[in-house]
């Protein structure tokens, strides 16, 4: 599978127009062959593929083509942390607060407690993190002045970014866990549960919970994709020295090895939480256990 | 007399498929192995099984709804199983079929015309409309629908009204076969009897057979002249009706009609049952032997060792039991 | 002595369509172990009844109007939910129609069937379990002190419907309401659960519901019979009052519409029309639009329940007393 | 009509006249004030977006260095940026690129998602069984990534754009039609229509096309947000419309340049885009709730 988007990529990017040392002067042509033969560029396409893949197999990214004498996979070790950081505080915050406020919404719907939540959901569906960001900087940072407008040095620097990340997804999770749980609390089981005498906290927590938060599991995986995408922005707006902002940057300097690099990192960390959404699905559900 | 409808040999599988692009097969479901029997014209024969025991699928591989894997269906004369699709879709006007839940068996888009007049439509491509309402209306009619009702749709309709429509759909071509399978159990009990009545006066009148499938005795007592037990994917017992419960063969259908509970409160205080042993064997690996040696109550060494044969025990009673 | 009397139990649906009366009028007596059973076509209320009493419709939209449901002196309909609470599963369990849906499938056995245990009684983890396993093999599940870690899928039909039963059982209940508890079963699997049911009362002594459309199963377990029809009770008597004297004219269409096995018949009267929309429904009998002897005072007047002298077995019929 | 005719009862006097299922949705929908409104709203913004043109005097890519930037006034409805172009007409014709991308690219998404749906539906088997683990492959790739690295490549295209997004949107549809048409497949009246010998053609577009009908509409009113907020994000980034032209992407982020000294060049773009969003969400909404066929069955 990653072979398979490290070979769509590669190709993608090297059949486009222009070149990574694509500069205004012209370039003397001796130079250039130089600087071509040092990145193996003077080679067939295949050949170049070749020497790729093999790299790749030893997990060696290649050297950047931009940024001289750093290698991608040193790039990489020293934003990912920081991106890393963010993306995992964003989704943190959406399942707590999507889960919860969903949960919150279905124990009493067409309540207060229901259409409270459920507004502020639907608001927040409708905020991606390129309006919400500005807007959460134009409010905090440059009218109260709480937060910072930028940078990620102090730990209070990690709140807005975090929540204009999540805030989305924090609406998306709610809706989902509003529906999984109203979808479940109409079950005939929840039905015997009520008739055994259990407690509504203990049917909601018990009977219905795993059942519930169900649909929102499978969402993990899409969630965590755009989280990713909406890191690109994030880092961006709020000047974050992450994996997100090389990436928009190179890809528009055509740092081929870097834009490859990248995206290959981010599949991996996505195909690894589908991995966890399905361990996820089958610790909740015995029934897929079981087949 | 010729038979209307001759089933022979009948074999309906289904195969049970697993594994990733390269799909090998598990197991095979085989929920009709080896069925014979024949429907006499004007008669109705009623075939009795639990769920999973194939009834509903032998009723759906005769009017080639499955595809048999082998066996022969002749109806009026004609083999079925050899006819192409497009022969098929001629000879179709001859069997038709009546599905048990009249909320599932009408398309919710169409109005009470459309769903009786396709039928006609496809039979005769496009026709002058007043023709066709004509046959709708009359059709509507025979199954005591009011024809104000034309024009409405099916979730409009209780359960019986619905299943009026399908009646007078499956009527629509003027068949002489219709596989009923199970039309009356989606049904409120004051309206089975409706069902039940209506199908007998329309039987009388147009001179239909009826494979009349389903789970509830008393009703296929009620409305058939021979009676068809099936387990697990075979006709284990089948006999007049009469001959069926004066004196059940099958140690299957003695504990089938010892199971059913009577209205009677002073008999039921007295009968005696018999009480079959746990559930219904996986239909994918069906016991060695009689098929039934898991939960008879009259089981002997030979039922694990050889399958019972299915022969007539006397005045066209069948069987499929070593001992009877 | 009564352990449950129901009173004039009204319980209504508001809708957007307009009041669904689904219980107008319901009473009856249950008598410490005896078995009670209520037929009913389905919306005639019968299923609704019962689940007022135990507070288990969705309200809103349903609400018990009037009434009063008294267990051992309490009324049920008075109850806060946590008094109600400490009723059902310990004092009244209940069981219902479809075990395929009824069991929870992302919980074990064990914890599905001991719960009502923890939350009611103070045993150990350990006496719980063991008082689940026993309760297993009472309703007959073989290899109960293994399966019971199992999860209802891997059970079939006829086992998940005894779990159902047992999980009732284990607080020695003094009624037990089964609400349609064989409808989802085959004949053979059904003839099963009913022996269970019968051979189970004979042991523990406890009072039992059930509520069928099924006028055979009626036949087999009770002992006092109610009818329902459209939300109301139109004939309450003991079993042998109902099946071979019926008044109300609805229970006599109903008894001879019925195919038999055990009788030869040729033709089956029916009863004609379709049950009424309950949100539509005018004065007068519920019954009359298909009664055969309706009059015009049957159009007019919703009859009251008229007691036969002989015995306790009333009919709500205009005509019901000449009979 | 004949007398004849009328004597057979033929006339259609005294019918009933029912009242189907796309009508009962049309009546709860009716009945849903947030969806009505949306409704209306998007139409007034679509309308504004085709004739902004008429509608406005100044011109999107005019510049005013002299006036500059200044706050809303009744001249200048959303007030003017840092260039002196004036903020409402920019934001209409964002609208305009805004609206006809979502809808296109929600169309283009549509008709993927519902031919390989329908084919891996109706086929079934193994086909069937090929193209969703397909499906599920593609749904665990980071699409925007290639559509970003996409776009840098072949420059910014508007309409390499639409059928860039068109194509990552269609999974999901796809997957609601083919569980769809599985469900319809086992259909009683599906199976009623083959046993009177109705072409498979004609079942397909009398018995399952209509009844699928309603997700698909739902589905698609869904997807055009979706499309409007890529479109907007990409644009965001400087990879999708260019200037002078606008789009609300692009709006935004010559906003958040800006929002130090200007706030209100953020606060329009992001207000409008928000409540575009939100409309049609409200409509998506009050579609399913009405379309719902849990609902109509009671």
């Amino acid at each position: 599978m990653l072979w398979i988007l490290a070979t769509i990529t590669f190709f993608m990017v090297r059949c486009a127009p222009g070149g990574p040392f694509d500069t205004d002067k012209p370039i003397p042509p001796e130079i250039l062959k130089n600087i071509q033969a040092k990145y193996n560029l003077d080679q067939p396409m295949l050949v170049q593929y070749g020497h790729y893949l093999a790299d790749l197999v030893r997990g060696d990214l290649g050297p950047s083509f931009r940024y001289a004498n750093r290698t991608v996979n040193e790039i990489i070790a020293e934003t990912l942390p920081v991106s890393a950081q963010l993306g995992l505080l964003g989704f943190l915050f959406a399942l707590s607060i999507g889960l919860i406020s969903g949960m919150l919404a279905s124990s009493k719907p067409n309540s207060l407690r229901d259409y409270v939540p459920m507004g502020l959901s639907l608001l927040g569906v409708c905020m991606p993190s390129f309006v919400i960001g500005p807007l959460l900087v134009l409010v905090f940072a440059l009218w109260l002045g709480w937060f910072n407008t930028s940078g990620w040095e102090e730990a209070s620097d990690r709140v807005l970014p975090a929540l204009t990340l999540g805030i989305m997804y924090a609406a998306y999770f709610s809706r989902l866990a509003r529906v999984g749980f109203l979808d479940i609390l109409h079950q005939d089981f929840i039905k015997t549960a009520k008739a055994k005498g259990l407690s509504a906290g203990r049917i909601f927590f018990r009977h219905a919970f795993k059942g519930g938060v169900l649909p929102a599991t499978t969402f993990g995986g899409l969630a965590m994709s755009g989280i990713v995408c909406g890191s690109l922005v994030v880092e961006t707006i709020f000047n974050i020295p992450g994996l997100g902002r090389f990436f928009v940057q190179s890809a528009m300097n055509r740092d081929y090895t870097l834009v490859i690099g990248t995206a290959l990192l981010y599949a991996t960390l996505l195909l690894i939480m589908n991995l966890v959404v399905d361990i996820a699905y089958v610790y909740l559900d015995p029934r897929v256990r079981h087949d | 007399m010729s038979a209307l409808l001759r089933v022979e040999d009948l074999r309906v599988h289904f195969p049970i498929l697993k594994g990733a692009i390269f799909q090998r097969r598990v197991a095979v479901l085989k929920a009709v192995d080896g069925v014979s029997f024949a429907l006499q014209a004007g008669e109705t024969l009623g075939l009795v099984g639990e769920s999973g025991c194939g009834k509903s699928t032998l009723g759906r591989g005769i009017i080639r709804l499955y595809q048999p894997v082998s066996g022969q269906i002749t109806i009026d004369g004609e083999d079925v199983v050899a006819m192409s699709a497009d022969e098929l879709k001629h000879k179709r006007a001859g069997f038709q079929m009546i599905f048990q839940d009249p909320y599932a068996s009408l398309n919710p888009r169409m109005t009470v015309f459309d769903i009786i007049a396709e039928p006609l439509y496809t039979a005769w491509g496009r026709r002058d409309r007043n023709v066709v309402k004509r046959n709708v209306l009359e059709l509507m009619d025979s199954v005591s629908l009011a024809r104000k009702f034309i024009r409405r749709y099916p979730h409009e309709f209780s359960g019986g009204q619905r299943q009026r429509i399908a009646i007078a759909r499956a009527l629509a071509l003027k068949p002489k076969l219709i596989i009923c399978d199970e039309p009356v159990s989606a049904l409120d009990v004051s309206i089975q009897s409706q069902i039940l009545n209506l199908l007998i006066e329309l039987q009388r009148e147009f001179n239909l057979s009826y494979l009349f499938i389903s789970h509830d005795l008393s009703a296929v007592k009620h409305i058939s002249q021979n009676i068809a037990v099936m387990y697990l994917g075979k006709i284990v017992e089948l006999a007049s009706c009469e001959e069926l419960f004066r004196a059940p063969q099958h140690p299957y259908t003695q504990a089938l009609l010892s199971a059913v509970p009577y209205p009677d409160p002073r008999q039921e205080r007295q009968r005696r049952r018999i009480l079959l042993r746990d559930d219904l064997p996986d239909p994918t690996c069906p016991p060695r032997g009689c098929r039934f040696n898991t939960r008879c109550h009259k089981v002997v060494d030979k039922c694990y060792r050889d399958e019972p044969l299915f022969k007539d025990v006397g005045g066209k009673h069948f069987s499929a039991c070593h001992l009877s | 002595m009564a352990v449950l009397d129901v009173k004039n139990l009204k319980t209504y649906f508001y809708t957007r369509e307009g009041v669904v009366k689904a219980v107008d009028d319901f009473s009856f007596t249950l008598e410490m172990g005896m078995t009670l059973g209520i037929v009913g076509e389905s919306g005639s209320g019968k299923s609704v009844s019962v689940c007022s009493l135990l507070g288990l419709i969705p309200k809103p939209p349903g609400r018990i109007v009037a009434g009063q449901a008294l267990y051992r002196g309490n009324d049920l309909l008075q109850m806060s939910e946590s008094q109600l609470r400490r009723v059902r599963g310990k004092k009244i369990a209940m069981i219902f129609q479809d075990p395929m849906t009824s069991l929870n499938p992302y919980l074990r056995i064990a914890t599905q069937l001991t719960e009502v245990l923890a939350m009611h009684t103070d045993m150990t983890a350990s006496q719980r379990l063991a008082r689940g396993i026993e309760c297993m093999n009472l309703v007959g599940i073989p290899n109960a002190a293994s399966r019971i870690h199992d999860y209802p899928h891997q059970f079939s039909g006829g086992m998940r419907q005894r779990v159902m039963i047992a999980m009732a059982l284990i607080t020695d209940p003094d009624i037990l309401i089964a609400d349609e508890p064989t409808t989802a079963l085959d004949v053979t699997i059904q003839a099963q659960i009913l022996d269970l049911l019968v051979d189970l009362q004979r042991k523990i002594r406890m009072s039992v519901i059930i509520i069928t459309h099924d006028l055979g199963v009626i036949a087999r377990l009770s002992d006092r019979v109610l009818i329902m029809y459209a939300g109301n009770k139109v004939e309450e008597g003991a079993a042998d009052d109902i099946f071979y004297r019926p008044q109300h004219p609805y229970t006599q269409g109903l008894l001879r519409s019925l195919p038999r096995l055990d009788v030869e018949h040729e033709e089956l009267p029916s009863i004609a029309g379709s049950p009424p929309d309950l949100v539509l429904l005018k004065q007068g009998c519920v019954f009359a639009p298909r009664c055969p002897q309706r009059q015009a005072v049957c159009v007019e007047d919703r009859p009251i329940p008229i007691k036969r002298a002989s015995s306790q077995h009333t009919a709500k019929c205009h005509w019901s007393a000449d009979a | 009509m004949t007398d004849a005719a009328y004597k057979l009862g033929l006339a259609g006097k005294g019918e009933e006249k029912g009242t189907s299922l796309w009508m009962d949705s049309y009546y709860r929908l009716k009945k849903n004030k947030m969806a009505v409104v949306s409704f209306f709203y998007l139409l007034l913004q679509a309308a504004a977006a085709v004739f902004a043109p008429l509608l406005v005097q100044f011109s999107y890519e005019e510049t005013d260095l002299v006036l500059g930037a200044v706050p809303p006034n009744a001249a200048h409805w959303f007030g003017t940026d840092d260039l002196g172009r004036d903020l409402f007409t920019r934001t209409l014709y964002g609208a305009r690129v805004s609206l006809a991308i979502g809808v296109l690219a929600a169309f283009v998404s549509v008709v993927i998602g519902i031919a390989y749906g329908a084919i891996s539906g109706f086929i079934g088997g193994r086909t069937d069984y090929v193209m969703q683990r397909l499906l599920e492959i593609l749904y665990a790739m980071p699409f925007m990534l290639f559509v970003i690295i996409l776009m840098v490549m072949v420059g910014r295209n508007i309409y390499v754009m639409f059928i860039a997004l068109g194509a990552i949107q269609w999974l999901s549809m796809a997957r609601i039609v083919r569980g769809q048409v599985i469900a319809l497949k086992r259909m009683e009246y599906v199976d009623a229509a083959r046993a009177i010998g109705v072409s498979n053609l004609k079942i397909i577009f009398r018995h399952m096309v209509p009844n699928v009908m309603g997700p698909v509409i739902v589905y698609t009113t869904l997807t055009v947000p979706a499309v409007v907020l890529e479109e907007a994000f990409l644009s965001f980034l400087g990879l999708g419309v260019q200037e002078p032209m606008s789009s609300w992407g692009t709006l935004i982020n010559d906003g958040v340049a800006a929002m130090e000294v200007y706030p209100w060049m953020l606060i329009f773009p992001c207000s409008t885009l928000m409540l575009t969003l939100l409309a049609l969400n409200f409509i998506g909404d009050g579609l399913r709730d009405a379309l719902d066929p849990k609902v109509s069955r009671h």
